[in-house]
């Protein structure tokens, strides 16, 4: 049904702005294995999204495709965390730390949606994700441990992006009215937050205080980074209407 | 000297050379060359496709797109461990393509302008790469062949997909196969030039062959990619941009148009078109990411202490 | 104390106090604030309009947009000269912005999503700057009132150009015109916050406007910015959201309804949905030109040296 | 004339371009006064810009905004210098350098044009061009002379984009056909370059070797920055086809 589908929309939106976001790392990746490592990531990202688009699609008639490349900026749905500029490897990693430990919890709930489709797409993308956050925490650790510049630059990362934290928790239209089809974002809130403090503190590092940014709906109302991101991704796709690929 | 023999003898009977044998050191030096210059040429060769990712214009091709630039760093990586095996760290190779000093394929020095030349890299580029690459897997050098042998069949796989992505535009929309044949149209020369100078100007082939690294001529290699690619150009519904492409009867092959060999020499001396954009891209992401090393470095270095302290204690 | 009688004098006969003449610490304080607020507002503001000059979507747009983000920048240059004459360094305020220990408006920690948040920010943004800053073109402070009479006047051309962008949208296609509205929903009760909290709320506004540097209550600028806003409203053919808006025949003003205070005390504490990029877009800003401040400071500081040694030869 | 009118079309192009990357230096400049100049000097160039393509739109009935919003990558004549990334301050003042001396040559000769408009354009432009050359100039001087760091960056700046200079110089199609009506790219050369030489070895800077980048006919085919600035630039008003603004 249509709730669910915008259900699996907010999740697959997630998981492909931040797939794109870190594909712009290949090539750029300070040593040749997170090249690897981090194409790796994206494209769990983009299998999770291509396969939550598609199920969301099927409730309008509409193809993975249309749904990335032919919604305009106002219809997506994901968070202001993902969107976020990559800035430097401390802050990507600061933003991957936040975001898989929150997604780890999301899909291991997940798993027990009574909506089958839902509980698939979870159970496949939860062992990705348990290497997304391993990743990530291994990372912590070498740059919260490793130089004092290392260090204050992770921890820069973290006190950026931490004020999007809150939004990720934020139970919004139409969670609540899916019951056990869809898992409560404010049901996260303490496991996340306490994995994450786990994480940040075995790296010598802070925990930021929480704040949130104001305007938290995921409407992309107050985000001024993703028409950037959309502008890019979506420029052939809208040059050539009706083509295929 | 033993080890001379044995070697000859490896030769001889075209076995493998390890890492542990003995080897003749313009044996060794000219694999170091040329396994790194293949190493590179992977890493490079990631930013033209690399600046495509974003804009895949479908989430398929997207995927399907990483997956390939993935696969590049992962060929850089383990030729740079047969290198390694050679006994050249690999921070030396890194530092000779920072500074310059070293080659990489010239092809990459051309753009990737339009989501055609994907395809074209693809299927062009790809299939020039696997026609000198096959041969290699019987290379005199172990850890070189079997390097190359991983690579070959990933290879095949991307240019497939290079083959698939040009088809499609070929019979797409009108401005997709106008696409698909410019881009064609671009690397085509430079895909052929990819097998290196005439073997009249390839002064280092005979000693290559001779040591069993090398199976044939450039010119050889040459005409076997053409053969492969005019038909394939066919089943596309493109054609290859060379009025003097013929069968010929007599020779069993196909005849072709002489090459630009001004450009290709202006290019290999670093006036391609993009030759300052990729190694600039290249030092910047390696100049960005010192300080993530460096951290890597001290902190796997105090692990190490620890570990020796619970050692000691 | 003559300094003192003089000063009293001066404000008494409402007339303009200048950087030599003597004046209360207090006084200099206030002005130093609030001057360095307001030019630091100029600057951070030039980022969600800088946001859109790349995508403006016609030439002239895009012209007019670029200027106008330009003249914030020499409104920023006018009020830190201001600043500066009492006595406090530019590089003093920058490194207040700097580090987040100086205020600017609010307003500016919203996003610029839209091409229409452009218009709704040069219209309601620009608009309620002007109301604020007229009376303040008589300020106490001679180069503060003679800032704000340079800057009225271009800010006024921008509230103009503003409100042209908005028509045009408002007049154009149904997807222009619901942008259009979407973007005046979301800009007009931040905007009306631009005047500060209620009266009841502004415990600093009794001194300021005794030292004649504010005319007005925080609340009657409101009610002026709203009698002004309301028939321009109606001839863009966009509505207001807010529902109690009427006007009120005995008062003769327009009601308004209640603000959401809990928000602006939110996003001033510094919880605004773009209050960390703002301030990391001015950082970055700052420390990668770092090194061109201190190239040419070098290059000036020997340029004087050498004409020192050419006068003393 | 269309032969004028594709003359137009190139100098229009790389006045764009410019202008385009030089906006984006605005709130990012090192200096409020360079926000101040540099805005100021890609106003100047979007000034040009306008007036050379709208001229340039009369030949096919065309505005200054289709051919700047509506025209595919292939059909911009830009030379591949004003595409450029902007990287660091001392690689756009190098940039300004090369491209505002080649251009005050250019205008100081098009003033004598036997077409008035684009004569009267060059008149125009003239006096603007020669403050962006002077801007540059005493940039190149105080980076140059500055520190250790400023004249390795700017020294750097220089060496990155000299191999495009070449093709400022090249008498691309249709510009040999119009006799006095254009300038002739290549009778800009000694005189360009030697401006060039004197302002970098006043600033105690080596002049790079001259190497041209391969392929040098303003198609675009040779480029992958063009795809990008593009695709921001034109991006809002692609999506509303047919609307005014």
């Amino acid at each position: 049904d249509e709730a669910t589908a915008r259900y699996a929309m907010i999740l697959g939106d997630d998981a492909l702005m931040l797939s794109q976001r870190l594909s712009s790392w290949i090539s750029r990746a300070p040593e040749l294995e997170e090249d690897v490592a981090l194409a790796n990531i994206a494209l769990d990202l983009l299998g999770h999204a291509r396969f939550l688009l598609t199920y969301a699609g099927t409730a309008w008639g509409k193809t993975e495709d249309d749904l990335a490349y032919f919604r305009d900026e106002e219809e997506f749905r994901s968070c202001r965390l993902v969107e976020q500029e990559n800035g430097d490897f401390g802050r990507t990693i600061a933003r991957q730390l936040i975001f898989s430990t929150y997604q780890h919890q999301l899909y291991s709930r997940l798993v027990h949606s009574t909506d089958p489709t839902l509980a698939a797409i979870a159970d496949k993308a939860l062992k990705e994700v348990q290497y997304h956050q391993d990743h990530a925490a291994q990372w912590t650790l070498r740059l919260g441990l490793g130089t004092e510049e290392s260090s204050r630059r992770i921890q820069d990362g973290l006190d950026s992006l931490w004020s999007y934290v809150e939004e990720l928790f934020l139970d919004v239209d139409p969670i609540p009215a899916l019951g056990d089809v869809a898992v409560l974002p404010s049901s996260l809130r303490e496991d996340t937050l306490h994995r994450l403090r786990e994480a940040i503190e075995a790296a010598g590092l802070t925990v930021p205080e929480m704040s949130g940014a104001y305007g938290s709906d995921r409407t992309g109302r107050f985000s001024e980074q993703r028409g950037y991101i959309l502008a890019e991704m979506q420029v052939l796709a809208r040059q050539h209407p009706g083509a295929t690929w | 000297r033993a080890g001379q023999e044995r070697f000859e003898e490896l030769i001889a009977a075209d076995s493998r050379v390890e890492p542990r044998d003995w080897m003749p050191e313009p044996y060794r030096k000219t694999l170091v060359r040329q396994v790194s210059q293949h190493a590179h040429s992977e890493i490079i060769g990631m930013q033209p496709e690399g600046n495509w990712i974003s804009r895949a214009p479908s989430l398929k091709r997207k995927a399907i797109l990483m997956a390939k630039v993935q696969d590049e760093a992962g060929h850089g990586l383990y030729l740079y461990s047969a290198a390694e095996t050679l006994g050249t760290p690999r921070d030396e190779m890194f530092d000779q393509l920072y500074t310059g000093r070293a080659k990489y394929s010239s092809i990459f020095n051309y753009p990737a302008r339009t989501w055609a030349d994907v395809g074209a890299i693809g299927w062009l580029v790809d299939g020039a790469a696997i026609t000198n690459q096959v041969p290699l897997c019987r290379a005199s050098y172990g850890p070189y062949g079997r390097a190359m042998v991983r690579i070959c069949k990933e290879e095949s796989f991307h240019q497939r997909q290079g083959w698939e992505i040009l088809y499609t535009l070929s019979h797409g929309t009108e401005e997709q196969h106008q696409m698909a044949q410019d881009a064609v149209d671009r690397f085509y020369g430079p895909a052929l030039q990819m097998f290196g100078p005439p073997d009249s100007d390839s002064p280092n082939s005979g000693q290559s062959m001779a040591w069993n690294i090398k199976r044939f001529s450039n010119d050889e290699l040459r005409q076997r990619f053409v053969d492969m690619i005019v038909p394939q150009s066919e089943a596309l519904g493109l054609t290859l941009p060379d009025p003097e492409l013929q069968w010929n009867e007599e020779r069993g092959h196909y005849d072709f148009g002489a090459l630009d060999w001004d450009e290709f020499f202006s290019v290999l001396k670093g006036n391609g078109p993009l030759s300052r954009q990729r190694l600039e891209h290249y030092r910047r992401a390696r100049d960005e990411g010192a300080w993530v090393r460096e951290a890597a470095a001290a902190y796997a270095g105090r692990q190490h202490q620890e570990q020796a302290a619970l050692a000691g204690a």
